[in-house]
């Protein structure tokens, strides 16, 4: 009981949680539930008619319902294929973005100078700042064939051809990894900020090595970090459009490059939608799963 | 509470917002399925330094903060000072709280903090600074008004919560265990200072404890609370000497508890040999009395009432408490050595105990 | 305490300032008529909007909103027929024909509404052609003048073994070089532009390839030596001229494709009278000589007559315009979606 | 006093370090570009120039999409931490049913390809017909930016003592003062963190963008993915450098004058 004084979570909220009536502060939902109605729930439902449609009816006298985009999708592997190497390109990315993320979270979250702080808050956010064409230029002035690395690796000797660093998936991972790796440090770095330092002393009291406290300690109290990360690179990497497409070249398929050719240049934004509806299904399946089982074995509730 | 001329270092000796609290029957139930409290009734007077004793989910923090309005009971009425508060929300309860972890805003210095309520109340900035640093002053704190919490120590910590509390000069102060963070030696001189402070204040004082020595050392009276419901209220001499129930003889302090059979106005032990007790006439069926260690004594083992071996001894300084593993199972313990000089005996000595009558406590069954 | 008020004021300072910026522009709508137009960015819209449309504004008292941002024809389809987006949409071929048949333009333009389209050449009134051609530029093969290449003479020679993830494509499903590309295998490697077996045989055989959504960064990529050879259209490489680069452009022998300019009239649109007279207008000899000398497209208008530096090598007599080939677009947009998977799959893995 | 080398330590800050070549090579890739006189991505560079940067300056279709994406970005800001605050208390304080819902409902803009979002914008301000106004195109970054706002808010939420609010309650302050000097006071680094996400998101952002510019009321992102189809030159690479000039000015101001590191280390 004496050693409840540091709890930051009054045992009030746990009470009140779950009797389930709104209270006045439930009314301040109001705006977010009204922007999202005009702005996101309004135009999900015009692409979702229009998934369900033969042409745009603004313009197309003749439209009739049809099942045929729906049809189309599943009728040519090629769009099943698109949508796993999208989710395989958004795994890749999110686990890329995790390994590279959570060291830097970490030494932000335990840097006690102010200076060192704002330095590295500045090197996390300026890649965030360069604007993602130009960014993703950048990549591919580093990864093309006479790019910096190969043009360096041609010049010493250690290799005689270009690799092939880009135009596949593993340029597309690279590049994307890095425009979301702040998003996830950002994310990471507040969870693992809250994480009492002591904790890891306690455990390196009790024999725990370095590593063996991180591992033991920091690390499973961070889950609800990670878990928050994730996700939102996650759906960030499943959506992107101009990095897929200029760093993968011929390999690399995704259903964001195919809704935009669908939109752009084969004029057909019926289809465009339902790939769009798909692909958020699928992902919104994906995330509710990880969620559930990721709040399982951080044994609380994140949202 | 109007904003009253008085100043805290001399006050009068009998204060203008003192206030008496009077709870009626309260409960209270979370998600309808747990009663946090059932039914509790009780009467503070004004001035008075009043606890609420009893272990972790008891009801006593409940009902502090059913006083302080952070709750509404389910049924019941709360009248302090003769009014009906029970559905006037907080902010016009003028209740001084002091919170277990403080509750101090972390983003406001020692000074905001402690002036926070006389903004509140829209007191003139002047008047909010002389009557702040007569509150600082008044806990020691002078020249700390600049920093925030997170630069203070706990002890200091727990002075601004103090002070805070007080500069608003409410007629009641609640005190959610305000000490448990402290170390004992603080400790100690923290109950010291408060119940010094709370004499001057005049201020009536509830205050909640699960820690029986605390609660004995400070109170006026004290109310041990079990389960949702209060078990025994008292001073804390009659809580400490004639524990009602079982559960507060446990619960304050070391106490033996001998079971038997009341008949004929005695109570009978397993082997049928009757304990010393008081008489207890009308009493019939399975019971028990309570004997504090320090109104045992022990005796060579024949001439004891109970007789066993010694099994641990703990050097108190002055006192030696034995505990004694008797003959039929149960373990006693036994205070020895209030300046009589004989010295500590060993472990594994056989010894005999005894008590008087008139020592032991009727249990209520 | 003090210092969060001020962060307080100045956050409200901001919605203010900002929301002051927000409803501005709204306001600023001219009285007059406005034609609205779609155009390219780069050099051209630089001469466009500096010189090109503000004599056109003068001249007919009005003002011309020209969009520069991509995509137009989406944006054109969204909007309701009889309030288009657009007075005057200008592309390429291929989207000219997708908005016809999606009813979005006009099928013809003649000499009665536009009267400069009596001097035009043929190709820019075609039948492979809707509205009307105001410029094309040639479509054939730029390469690298430094890299010991012989200078390609034939559309086969991109095929070579040497060049293997040196040249240079299109993402065939977003850009009408690649599509007119993928015709121009079938006519070489098989019966004809429409004999796509052929196509993509050949374009199997151009694996490993590089390919680019748009004509400049296929220019980037051959002046960075990305790629040494690749499909280009000629002012793409043309413009360069002067800069000492060493890129060449090649028109292999089988012909080169024309990238038809194409300007036509929305059948919604409020202010027809103005959108033809801005299509005679970009039609004019001097403004197609600007624009021509600008970027280095061959102007449709015959009587234009160019600085000899461009007379050599755009395409602007009977005899040139001759070896252009326009390709059967209906066709191909008929088939764009069952070509685009299929490519697809052939580029992949 | 040991010089024990501990090779634990080495690895951390050694693999740090890499962490942030990495996130800073391309950013160093980009400024060289806008320096080096030629016309295209090259390697190694060929001399040093100041062009591209006049080229950006004197060219006011890119002042005008750069001023265009700061005072989007600004309004953006306001608006998703008003809303995305307001909303994140109420999941958090306002016992909805439903509230995991919304959670799930406020995150899905995320997750479907912003050009689809849009493009239905589009559409649906065309049937309104109210044209392309600059507020559409502000509401439309909105909801793709609230989702970061929440997210942050919530967090702080989650680990807030509600505690501190009884006490300011119990000293006087009504519900109204209560939200003004101590809720909000203590979940401003989770908003104002939110916020800078929202600024960045608005400030760089493409696809929704795309089909709600109007003619000469285009964004910088805009404006720049069509430049590049034709000129792909370094004025690029010198809106890059001066867009992460603005920005991230922007967010050392609020670093210093709010403290993100608060956030951070709540």
């Amino acid at each position: 009981m004496a050693s409840n004084t540091a709890g930051r979570v009054s045992p009030v909220s746990a009470q009140t949680r779950r009797g389930r009536k709104a209270t006045a502060v439930g009314w301040l939902i109001w705006p977010a539930l009204l922007l999202f109605a005009l702005f996101f729930l309004l135009p999900l439902g015009v692409l979702g008619v229009m998934a369900f449609l033969s042409g745009n009816p603004v313009n197309a006298p003749a439209v009739h319902f049809t099942l045929r985009h729906f049809q189309r999708f599943f009728a040519d592997d090629l769009y099943p294929e698109a949508l796993w190497a999208t989710l395989r390109i958004g795994f890749l990315t999110t686990l890329a973005a995790l390994l590279l993320g959570y060291p830097l979270a970490h030494l932000m979250a335990r840097a006690h100078s102010r200076i060192a702080h704002a330095l590295l808050l500045m090197a996390v956010i300026a890649p965030m700042l360069t604007g993602i064409v130009v960014r993703t230029f950048a990549w591919m002035t580093l990864l093309q064939d006479r790019g910096v690395i190969n043009t360096t690796l041609v010049a010493l000797g250690v290799t005689e051809r270009p690799l092939k660093l880009m135009y596949n998936e593993f340029g597309t991972i690279v590049a994307l990894t890095h425009i979301y790796v702040p998003f996830m440090v950002l994310t990471l770095a507040g969870v693992i900020g809250r994480v009492d330092e002591r904790l890891e002393d306690a455990a390196r009291s009790l024999g725990a090595t370095r590593w063996q406290a991180f591992r033991e300690v920091t690390l499973p109290l961070s889950l609800p970090g990670i878990l928050a990360g994730s996700l939102l690179v996650f759906a960030l990497s499943i959506s992107a459009y101009v990095t897929p497409v200029l760093m993968g070249g011929t390999d690399v398929l995704t259903l964001p490059m195919l809704i935009y050719q669908q939109v752009s240049s084969s004029f057909n934004p019926n289809f465009a939608g339902a790939l769009g509806l798909i692909l958020l299904a699928v992902s919104l399946t994906l995330v509710i799963a990880y969620n559930k089982v990721l709040a399982g074995l951080a044994g609380e509730e994140v949202s | 509470m109007p904003p009253s001329p008085v100043n805290p270092l001399n006050p009068p000796a009998v204060l203008p917002g003192s206030a008496s609290v009077r709870l009626q029957g309260l409960s209270k139930s979370f998600a309808g399925t747990i009663k946090a409290l059932d039914r509790v009734s009780l009467d503070i007077g004004a001035g008075e330094f009043f606890a609420l004793l009893g272990p972790s989910g008891c009801g006593k923090t409940t009902t502090l903060r059913l006083v302080a309005g952070f709750e509404t009971p389910d049924e019941g009425r709360i009248v302090v000072g003769g009014r009906d508060v029970t559905e006037m929300p907080v902010h016009r309860r003028d209740m001084g709280v002091i919170f277990q972890s403080y509750a101090l805003f972390p983003h406001r210095t020692v000074a905001e903090n402690v002036g926070f309520g006389l903004r509140m109340r829209k007191i003139p900035r002047q008047e909010i600074d002389r009557r702040v640093s007569a509150a600082l002053a008044q806990v020691a704190l002078t020249g700390l008004e600049g920093r925030r919490p997170a630069q203070l120590s706990g002890g200091q910590q727990q002075r601004v919560a103090l002070a805070r509390a007080i500069v608003i000069e409410p007629p009641v102060l609640l005190c959610d265990e305000p000490l448990g963070a402290l170390d004992r030696r603080l400790r100690q001189q923290m109950q010291f200072e408060l119940k010094q402070l709370q004499k001057q204040l005049g201020v009536t004082l509830l205050f909640v404890t699960h820690d029986q020595e605390e609660a004995l050392a400070l109170s006026d009276r004290i109310a041990v609370m079990n389960a949702g419901r209060i078990e025994q209220v008292g001073a804390p001499a009659e809580i400490y000497e004639r524990p009602r129930t079982r559960f507060v003889a446990d619960f304050v302090g070391e106490i033996n508890i001998v079971d038997g059979t009341w008949s004929g106005g005695r109570l009978l032990a397993a082997d049928g040999r009757a304990m010393p007790a008081p008489p207890a006439a009308g009493r019939d069926g399975p019971g028990a009395i309570a004997i504090r260690p320090e109104r045992t004594m022990m005796t060579a083992p024949p001439a004891g009432l109970l007789s066993g071996r010694i099994v641990t001894t703990n050097y108190l300084g002055g006192q030696t408490l034995y505990r004694i593993a008797v003959d039929s199972g149960a373990s006693i313990l036994v205070k020895d050595g209030r300046g009589e000089g004989n010295s500590v005996r060993a472990i594994g000595e056989r010894v005999g105990v005894l008590w008087r009558a008139e020592d032991a406590v009727v249990l209520e069954a | 305490m003090r210092k969060s008020q001020t962060t307080r004021r100045q956050v409200l300072l901001a919605a203010a300032v900002s929301g002051a910026a927000v409803a501005v522009p709204a306001v600023l709508r001219g009285q007059s008529s406005v034609l609205k137009i779609t155009t390219w960015g780069g050099k051209w819209g630089e001469i466009m909007k500096g010189k090109v449309l503000p004599a056109f504004e003068q001249e007919f008292k009005c003002s011309v909103e020209a969009d520069q941002a991509f995509p137009y024809l989406p944006k054109l389809q969204a909007s309701p027929k009889t309030d288009p987006l657009y007075d005057v949409l200008h592309s390429n071929s291929n989207e000219q024909w997708q908005a016809v048949e999606l009813g979005l333009v006009e099928r013809k333009i003649t000499a009665k509404e536009v009267p400069n389209i009596a001097d035009v050449f043929p190709y820019a009134v075609s039948d492979k052609i809707v509205g009307v051609s105001i410029f094309t530029s040639a479509v054939g093969l730029g390469f690298r003048t430094d890299k010991g290449l012989v200078p390609p003479t034939s559309w086969n020679d991109l095929a070579a073994p040497t060049l293997a993830g040196q040249r240079g494509g299109y993402l065939i499903p977003v850009n009408s070089l690649g599509q007119a590309h993928l015709m121009m295998l079938g006519r070489i490697h098989g019966k004809g532009f429409e004999d796509l077996d052929a196509a993509y045989k050949a374009l199997e055989a151009l694996k490993p390839i590089k390919l680019f959504d748009f004509t400049g960064q296929m220019e980037k990529a051959l002046l960075s030596a990305e790629v040494t050879m690749g499909v280009l259209h000629d002012s793409g490489i043309f413009r360069y001229d002067g800069q000492n680069q060493p890129i060449e452009f090649a028109a292999p022998k089988e012909g080169v494709l024309a990238l038809e300019q194409v300007l036509n009239v929305t059948p919604g649109s409020k202010v027809k009278e103005l959108a033809f007279a801005y299509i005679d207008y970009m039609l004019r000899p001097q403004v197609q000589k600007e624009l021509a000398e600008g970027v280095w497209y061959s102007p449709s208008n015959k009587k234009v007559r160019l600085e000899p530096k461009y007379d050599g090598k755009l395409f602007n007599t009977e005899a040139k315009v001759a070896q252009l080939l326009q390709v059967p677009w209906q066709w191909y947009n008929a088939k764009k979606d069952e070509i685009d998977a299929r490519v697809q799959r052939i580029l992949k893995g | 006093m040991r010089a024990k080398v501990d090779l634990g330590v080495i690895a951390y800050f050694g693999l740090n370090g890499a962490i942030v070549f990495f996130l800073l090579a391309p950013i160093a890739i980009v400024s060289v570009f806008a320096v080096n006189p030629t016309p295209y991505i090259s390697f190694p560079p060929v001399g040093f120039t100041l062009a591209w940067f006049a080229k950006f300056f004197a060219n006011p279709d890119f002042i005008n999409a750069l001023w265009l994406s700061l005072k989007v970005a600004a309004a953006v800001l306001v608006l998703s931490m008003l809303i995305g605050a307001t909303a994140a208390l109420a999941l958090v304080r306002g016992n909805l049913p439903g509230a995991r819902l919304a959670t799930a409902l406020f995150m899905s803009p995320l997750m479907l390809p912003a050009i689809l979002t849009g493009l239905a914008l589009f559409q649906i301000y065309l049937l309104a017909g109210i044209g392309r106004p600059i507020w559409g195109l502000v509401m439309g970054h909105t909801v793709v930016a609230v989702p970061y706002v929440i997210r942050t808010t919530l967090a702080v939420l989650h680990n807030f003592d509600r505690r501190l609010e009884e006490a300011a309650a119990a000293l006087g302050a009504d519900p109204a003062r209560v939200f003004l000097e101590v809720t909000l006071p203590l979940i401003r680094p989770g908003v104002i963190a939110g916020g800078i996400f929202a600024f960045i998101v608005s400030f760089d952002q493409f696809p929704v963008s795309l089909f709600l510019v109007v003619p000469k009321g285009e964004t910088l992102p805009v404006v720049l993915f069509n430049y590049m189809k034709f000129d792909l030159d370094g004025a690029i690479a010198a809106a890059s450098m001066v867009s992460i000039a603005l920005a991230l000015t922007v967010v050392i101001l609020l670093e210093w004058r709010i403290g993100l590191r608060a956030y951070l280390k709540l």
